[in-house]
């Protein structure tokens, strides 16, 4: 069981800011794919990476950084704070 | 070293005024605040700010003793607030106090150069246009390369 | 655009909160604060800052408009105290507003740099072991080059 | 006539805050010559040009510069505000 956490325009698409979801997939990548597979409101969040960023128990990571251990997975655009 | 996340207003003034009351030894100061502008168009009814509560504080202080360490700060102090603001508001702040006045700036920039794209804020423009995610600038990211 | 010269001291957060709400358009706000540090031994009595008058007033004046032309300011400002200060009194600041962070910073080093070396201040410090003229830094000469 | 000011050091080893000239003294370094022949104490605050400054007018300027229509000359140590 894995949370996964949702913020900004990633939240709006995919219409809820947290899911806890039950998964085996091995890296950020698998589990882009197993979502997106899911439903199409999770494909088109998902479909341009190179506008997404992902952090692991609250740290930037890569999309191929392995999920063993991880607890929490947040997808969020570019941060634009300041 | 001050790191504050909040919804409520803060008081630049006043908050320069009690980090600069605190610091021991220091010779020089310097503050950064973020100011909510209007849109393009003009009529910005409200800047919405997202964050994400645990990874913004654990972010801040990453940032925050970065800068303490590399610089040999006095202290420092980071303020970002979250949630409905206005036109005008303050949006955050960041100061720093060291000896000399060259390691005040280059920290308060570093802070700011990651802040702006290392900590979890989002902000959304609301006019009467409707909502927008404002866009992160390339230049911010690129601005990291410096350091 | 404001440039005062005075001997009575000045309350930073006051002065930064009347500098922000006068601003408009602006989306960053950076201020330096030079404070008086105690003497290496520890004792300072009294920092006692000589200038020349007219000449002072001249050289700021050509310093801000200067920086406000070159990075767009919308607004600047600089505070400079004479006469006899204390340890932790703010001898002087300036502010700097402009729509982005990178002007605003490049601004007040800009003001910074040249308001060491250029306006007519100097600083003597008087301790139990005597009175001393503070030597300029050679590194506070080289600082202009940058721009 | 001329006024020539002094400040910081200088003013303290001359003992004087200004004064008011009558030189035919054509540059600066022609009036530091002539300033420095009257007395001892004039010739110890010029000995060592490289750490003094003077300003014509309130103008930094040179010591080579011609006194020219300039009213005020002004004589001091390298700034040190801030």
């Amino acid at each position: 069981m894995i949370d996964v956490l949702y913020f900004a325009w990633v939240r709006e698409r995919i219409g809820l800011p947290r899911e806890r979801i039950e998964t085996s997939a091995a890296t950020v990548n698998d589990l882009i794919a197993e979502l997106s597979a899911r439903e199409e409101r999770y494909a088109l969040a998902f479909s341009d990476l190179s506008s997404l960023r992902v952090a692991l128990d609250q740290e930037l990571a890569d999309f191929d950084a392995p999920l063993a251990g991880v607890r929490e997975v947040a997808f969020f655009p570019p941060m634009t704070g300041g | 070293m001050r790191i504050a996340v909040q919804s409520e207003a803060f008081d630049m003034g006043a908050e320069a005024n009690r980090f600069a009351a605190a610091v021991q030894g220091a010779g020089a100061i310097v503050t950064f605040t973020g100011i909510v502008r209007d849109s393009a168009s003009g009529d910005l009814d409200v800047m919405e700010i997202e964050h994400y509560p645990g990874m913004t504080e654990r972010a801040l202080t990453t940032i925050a003793t970065e800068a303490m360490a590399r610089w040999s700060l006095a202290d420092c102090l980071v303020i970002h607030r979250y949630g409905r603001l206005r036109a005008t508001d303050p949006i955050m702040m960041v100061a720093t106090a060291s000896r000399h006045r060259a390691a005040a700036f280059a920290a308060a920039e570093f802070l700011m150069d990651y802040l702006k794209s290392r900590a979890p804020f989002w902000k959304k423009e609301i006019t009467r246009q409707g909502a927008d995610w404002v866009a992160a600038r390339d230049e911010d990211e690129a601005a990291l390369k410096r350091w």
